[in-house]
C-alpha cells in the first residue's frame, strides 16, 4: 500500500502534536500545575497515530488511561483537549474528566478510560450497534499489555468473535503494565497468539514504525467488516514513568535507552526523507507549526475559565 | 381488567417497545430460544429473530459492557443478568462505566440501557442465588434503581426504564413472577421516582417494596379488622427516591416501619429511615422507626430456614402490633 | 499405564454411585421432594471419576454447580450427601448449602459452586498454597465449557500458569452452557487450544472414557507439579436437561440418543470385561452393593432432622 | 511517642504479622519492587522476597479468589486492590465465595484473610479513582469492614484483621497516607468492632471516620472555643459496628450529625442513621439526625469541584451550628 504525502505528512504532525503536548503536561505536573496523575504516551506515538490515521471520522475507538495520544491521533480540537487537562471549564469534558476520561463523541473518540481493560467491552457494543444499524465502519479498541490479563479482555474477544463484530482489537504491548513486565505477567511471548483462543487472527508488528501501524489497520478494516475481529499486537515502549509518581526502579536505564533509539517519529521522518516524500523543510515547518499550536492549546487552556461551582451536579443524569 | 402474570408483564413491556423501537433490543444467557431462565423472554426469539434477541456466553461483565457501549452510540439494548447475584461480575461495567459515563463526559453521552435482573430468595437455591442487593445499586449515582411489586408496575415501569435516556437497573423478584394481577391493555407507562400507595391508612406507614408488599398488604387487611389503619407505601423506584411521598405519610401517621428482604445491616432500609429521620417528619414520629429487614446471614438451604431468614406475614403482624403498644 | 483391579472396580461403583445418586435425586424433584433446583451429572460420570480417581486423598478439588459427580469421585460420606440435598442437619452442611455447595473439606473437595467459573480463581488460590506451603499434592479444578467464557477462567489460567502452580484444569465440554452450544458460544472447536495463550499445555480427550481420563489425570500430576499448570478438555455430554426446570428445546433427540449410546458406565464394564479384568459375577455384586449404598443414604437422609430454626445465625463468623 | 505516616503503620503491621506468622503474605498488583502504587509496602519486597511479596497480572477477580482459596486452605493472605474502585471487578469472589464460603459450608471453611484497598477522593484522579464504597461491603454478611482515621488506628486495626479468622475488607485512606501520627513501638492490636470516642463532649455527637475525621476534630475544636462542646465517635470497624458506643453518645448528647465521604443516597450513614432512630436513643433526640455527605455524583476531576464534592471543613461547622439553633 503507499500512503500518500498528505496522509503521510498528517501522520507526522500528529505524533509530534503528541510528543509536544505530553512534553507540556509533563512540565505542568513538574510545576504542580496539574491536579491528579497523568500517564504519557511518550516513545508510543506510531501506534496511536498510524492506527487512528487508517480510520475514518465515522469510524470509533476506545482508549485507555494512556490516551492521549489516541484523542490526538482520531482528530481532535487541542484547544479543549489541553483546557481539560488543566481542569477548565472549556475543556471536553467541562472540566469534570481530566487527563483519563476524555471523549470526543463528535470525532468517534468513546473516552479515554482509567480502568484497566475497562474500555474493551464498551467496544464490543460500539460494534454491536455498529453490525446491528448495518453501519459502514469500524470500531478499534485499544488496550494494553496489562489489560490483556483482565477478564474483561477475554469476555470481549470471545463475544466479539461468536458476534462477528466488525472491531480491531488494539494491543500496545510496551512491556509494561506499571512496573510488571510481561515476562512476569504472561508466560507468553506474543500476546497476539491469544486470538487463536477466540478464533480470529492475530498479528504482531512494530509498534514504533507508523507506516506498518497504518497498513495494517487498513488492511484490518476490510477484513473486520466481512469477517469478525482481528488482534493486532503492537511491540512499543513508553520513555517515561507509568504515571508522575515511577521512579522506574523496575526498568534499566540501558533498556530505556535502546528504546529510545528506535524513536517513532524520528523513525517516520526517516522514512520521509529517504522515500522523498517530503523535504527537510517541508518536516521542519509541520514540526513548527506543531509547536505553534500546542503552545496555542496551552494559552486557550491557561485562559480558560475553571467551571462555577455551581456546575457540580450537572449532567449526571440525561 | 385482564390479569397477567408479573413475568408476563416484563414480557410483554419488552415486546410492546421493541416493536415502536427498532433500537431496542434484549441480550443475555439463554434468553433466545430458552426463553430465559425464568421463562420471562418467552416467545421474543420467535418474534424477533436472533438479531434483536441475542444468546450471550456466560459472561456478564461484558454483558454489562456491550449494553452501555452499544447505548453510548445510539441503540437502547436491554441486558439480562440471570440472578443479580452475579452482578458481581458485572459491577465495573455497570458502575464505573455505564453510570459515570455521562458525568465524566461532561455531558456528551446518553447511555439508554435497562439491565433486567431476578432478586431475592425463597427458591431453595441457596446463598448465591438468592441475595437481594439493590442498596449496593442505590449508591451509585448516575443509575437509577427500579422494583416493581405488581405486573402493573412492572409493565410500566418497565416500559418507562426502556425510554428513559439513563442507566437502569430494573430489579424483578423471583417469587413474583408467577403472580397475576390486573394490567390494561391499552398503552401506559409509569415514571421513574414515584411511590405509589398501595393502601390508606392513618395509623402507621409501611414502607416496603418488592416481593414484601403482598404480605405487608395481607397484614394490614388482617390488623385493620381489628381497628389499626396501616398505610403501604411502595417507592417502587429506589432512585431517585420519592421521598416528598415517604415523608407526607410518615407525617401523617407518625409511626414508619419499614420492611424488605435484603440483609438488614446495610440495606436500603436504613436510607429511608434516615431520610425520615432527618426530615420534617422527625418532629411527628411518636416511635422510633424500625426497620423489619432480612437477617445478617447468606440465604440458607432448607426451606425452614430460608423463609425465616426473611420477614414473614407473622414477623410483619407482630412488629405492627408492638408499634402500636 | 495399567490399572489395578481395585482402582477399576472402585471407579465402576463410583460411577454407578452417580447414576444412582442423581436417579434419586430427580425421583426426588420429580415428586416435589426436594426443594431449589439441582443440576445432574448422568451421563458425565466418567469424567469426574475418572479424574478424582487419578488423585489421593490429599490432592485437592474445586467443583461446579454439577457437583455431585465431583464429590463422589473424590470420596464423599453418601448418607452426608444425600442429607443435605434433602437440606437435612445430618448434611454436609447441616442442610444450609444444598445440592450446589456441598464441601468435604477433609477429603480435600473445596466445594460446589453456584457460580459459573467461581471456583477457578479458589482452585488458583488452593494451588498456591500447595506451592507456598511446598506440600506435595495437586489441585484439580472443574468446570464447564460455559465457564470458559467466563473472566474468571483467563484471569485463573494466567495467573496459575505465570506462578507455575500444580494446577490441573478440567474443562468438561459437554457442549452447552445451559441452552447455548459451544458453537454459539465460542467459535473454536476445542477449548484446550485456549492454553496455548497462558503457555501452557492443552489435551483434549474422550470424556466418556473413565480410563484415558484417569490416565491422563495420573500423568497430568507428576508435570504440573514440577512445570506449572495444564489444561484438560473432557469432551462429554449431559444427558437430562440442565437444570430441573429445563424442556431441551435447544438439543434434538437424535443428538440426546447419539449419546446415551456412548454411556460411559457401559463404557467401563465393557473395557472390564473384555480385558478380563472383572467378571461379569463380580461387576453384578458391585452394582448391586451400590444400589444399596444409595437406599442406605436415602434413608439415612430421610430420617434425619432438618436444622432446627435455632441454627439460622450460626456459622456466619469464624 | 515517636511519629510515623498511616502509610508506614500499615507497612510496619503487615510486616510484624509476615515476621510472626510464615503464613501471612501480600501480593497484588505492584506491591513487589514498586512498593505499592502508594508506596505502602516498600521495603516489603526486600525484606521477605518475592515468594512472600508477590507481584500479580492486572487480575482483580483472581486477585481476591486466589486470596481466598490461599485463605481456606491454610494460608492468611493480604490482597491489594490498587484502588478501591476496582473492588468492582473482585466483587464475585469477594462477596458471593469468600464471605459465604463458612456458612454455605455449614461452619467448616474458615478464610481468614484481609483485603486492603485505598478509598476516597481528594487526589484529582476523577470518577473511577476516587469512590468511597465501603457501604457495599457492610450489607454483605460474612466480611468485617475496618476504615481506619489515624496511624495508631490503622496499624492496630490491620494487625487485628490479618489475625481474624474471617475476610476482612480494610479501606485505607489516601489522603490520610501520609499523614503522621503517635504509634508505639510496642505490640498492640486494636480490636475489630470496638468504636473509638476520639473527642468527648456534650452537646452534640459527631459520627464519622475515616478522612472525614481530622476535619471533625479540627472543627469541634473551633467550636469548642464557642463553648459547643462536640462529641467525635469513630466507629473504625463498620461491620460489625459498635452500636452501643454510637447510641450511648446520641443518649448522652440528643443531637447527632453524621459526616462521611461517600455518596449520600446508599451511604452507611444511613444505616448509621437507622441504627439510632430505632433505638432508645430515639426518646433523647431533640433534633433530626443529619447527614452530611458526599453530593450524589461521581467525583469530577477540577479541583475546586472536587474539594466541594464531599463534606469539608466549612460544611461540618455549618452543619454544627445549624443544628445547635
Ligand atoms: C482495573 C484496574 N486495575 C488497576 C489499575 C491501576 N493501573 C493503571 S494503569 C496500570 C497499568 C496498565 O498496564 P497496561 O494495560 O499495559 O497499559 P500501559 O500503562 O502500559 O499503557 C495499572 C495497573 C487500573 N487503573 N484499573
Ligand atoms: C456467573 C453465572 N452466570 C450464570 C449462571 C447460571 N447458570 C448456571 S449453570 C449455567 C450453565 C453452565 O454451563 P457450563 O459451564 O458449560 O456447565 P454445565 O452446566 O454444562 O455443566 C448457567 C448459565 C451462574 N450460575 N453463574
Ligand atoms: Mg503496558
Ligand atoms: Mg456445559
Amino acid at each position: 500500500m503507499t500512503i500518500s504525502k498528505a496522509t503521510l505528512e498528517e501522520m507526522y504532525k500528529k505524533m509530534l502534536h503528541v510528543r509536544k503536548f505530553e512534553e507540556k503536561v509533563a512540565y505542568f505536573f513538574s510545576m504542580g500545575m496539574v491536579h491528579g496523575t497523568t500517564h504519557l504516551y511518550v516513545g508510543e506515538e506510531a501506534t496511536a497515530v498510524g492506527a487512528c490515521s487508517a480510520l475514518e471520522e465515522k469510524d470509533l475507538i476506545t482508549s485507555t488511561h494512556r490516551g492521549h495520544g489516541h484523542c490526538i491521533g482520531k482528530g481532535i480540537d487541542l484547544n479543549k483537549m489541553m483546557a481539560e487537562l488543566l481542569g477548565k471549564e472549556t475543556g471536553y469534558c467541562k472540566g469534570k474528566g481530566g487527563s483519563m476520561h476524555i471523549a470526543d463523541l463528535s470525532r468517534g473518540n468513546l473516552g479515554a478510560n482509567g480502568v484497566v481493560g475497562g474500555g474493551i467491552p464498551i467496544a464490543v457494543g460500539a460494534a454491536l450497534t455498529t453490525k446491528m444499524k448495518k453501519i459502514d465502519r469500524v470500531v478499534l479498541c485499544f488496550f494494553g499489555d496489562g489489560a490483556a490479563n483482565e477478564g474483561s479482555f477475554h469476555e470481549s474477544l470471545n463475544l466479539a468473535a461468536v458476534w462477528n463484530l466488525p472491531l480491531i482489537f488494539v494491543c500496545e504491548n510496551n512491556l509494561y503494565g506499571m512496573s510488571v513486565s510481561t515476562a512476569q505477567s504472561m508466560k507468553i511471548q506474543n500476546i497476539a497468539d491469544r486470538a487463536a483462543a477466540y478464533g480470529i487472527p492475530g498479528k504482531v508488528i512494530d509498534g514504533n514504525d507508523a507506516v506498518a501501524v497504518y497498513n495494517t489497520v487498513m488492511e484490518a478494516k476490510e477484513y473486520v467488516k466481512e469477517h469478525g475481529p482481528i488482534l493486532i499486537e503492537a511491540k512499543t515502549y513508553r520513555w517515561s514513568g507509568h504515571s508522575k509518581s515511577d521512579a522506574n526502579v523496575y526498568r534499566s536505564k540501558e533498556e530505556i535507552a535502546e528504546w529510545r533509539k528506535k524513536c517513532p517519529i524520528e523513525g517516520l521522518k526517516k522514512y520521509m526523507l529517504e522515500t522523498g516524500v517530503s523535504t527537510i523543510e517541508e518536516l521542519k515547518r509541520i514540526e513548527k507549526e506543531a509547536v505553534q499550536e500546542i503552545e496555542q492549546a496551552v494559552e486557550f487552556a491557561q485562559n480558560s475559565p475553571y467551571p462555577s461551582l455551581d456546575t457540580i451536579m450537572d449532567d449526571v443524569y440525561a | 381488567m385482564r390479569e397477567i402474570t408479573y413475568a408476563q408483564a416484563i414480557n410483554e413491556a419488552m415486546r410492546e417497545e421493541m416493536r415502536k423501537d427498532e433500537n431496542v433490543f434484549l441480550m443475555g444467557e439463554d434468553v433466545g430460544l430458552y426463553g430465559g431462565a425464568f421463562g420471562v423472554s418467552v416467545g421474543m426469539f420467535q418474534e424477533f429473530g436472533e438479531e434483536r434477541v441475542r444468546d450471550t456466553p456466560i459472561s456478564e461483565a461484558v454483558i454489562a459492557g456491550a449494553a452501555a457501549g452499544a447505548a453510548v452510540t445510539g441503540m437502547r439494548p436491554i441486558a439480562e443478568i440471570m440472578f443479580s447475584d452475579f452482578m458481581t461480575i458485572a459491577m465495573d461495567q455497570l458502575v464505573n462505566q455505564a453510570a459515570k459515563m455521562r458525568y465524566m463526559f461532561g455531558g456528551k453521552a446518553k447511555v439508554p440501557m435497562v439491565i433486567r435482573t431476578p432478586g431475592g430468595c425463597g427458591t431453595g437455591a441457596a446463598a448465591q442465588h438468592s441475595q437481594s442487593l439493590e442498596a449496593w445499586f442505590c449508591h451509585v449515582p448516575g443509575l437509577k434503581v427500579v422494583i416493581p411489586s405488581t405486573p402493573y408496575d412492572a409493565k410500566g415501569l418497565l416500559k418507562a426504564a426502556i425510554q428513559d435516556d439513563n442507566p437502569v437497573v430494573f430489579i424483578e423478584q423471583k417469587l413474583l413472577y408467577r403472580k397475576k394481577g390486573p394490567v390494561p391493555e391499552e398503552e401506559y407507562t409509569i415514571p421513574l421516582g414515584k411511590a405509589d400507595i398501595k393502601r390508606m391508612g392513618k395509623d402507621l406507614t409501611i414502607i416496603s417494596y418488592g416481593r414484601m408488599i403482598p404480605p405487608c398488604l395481607e397484614v394490614a387487611e388482617e390488623v385493620a379488622k381489628e381497628g389499626i389503619e396501616v398505610e403501604v407505601v411502595d417507592p417502587r423506584t429506589l432512585l431517585p427516591l420519592d421521598r416528598e411521598t415517604l415523608i407526607a405519610s410518615a407525617i401523617k401517621t407518625g409511626k414508619v416501619l419499614i420492611v424488605h428482604e435484603a440483609v438488614k445491616t446495610g440495606g436500603f432500609g436504613g436510607e429511608i429511615a434516615a431520610v425520615i429521620a432527618d426530615s420534617d417528619a422527625f418532629f411527628y414520629l411518636d416511635a422510633p422507626i424500625r426497620r423489619l429487614a432480612g437477617l445478617d446471614v447468606p440465604i440458607p438451604y432448607c426451606p425452614e430456614l430460608e423463609k425465616n431468614v426473611v420477614p414473614t406475614h407473622e414477623t410483619i403482624k407482630a412488629a405492627i402490633y408492638e408499634m402500636m403498644e
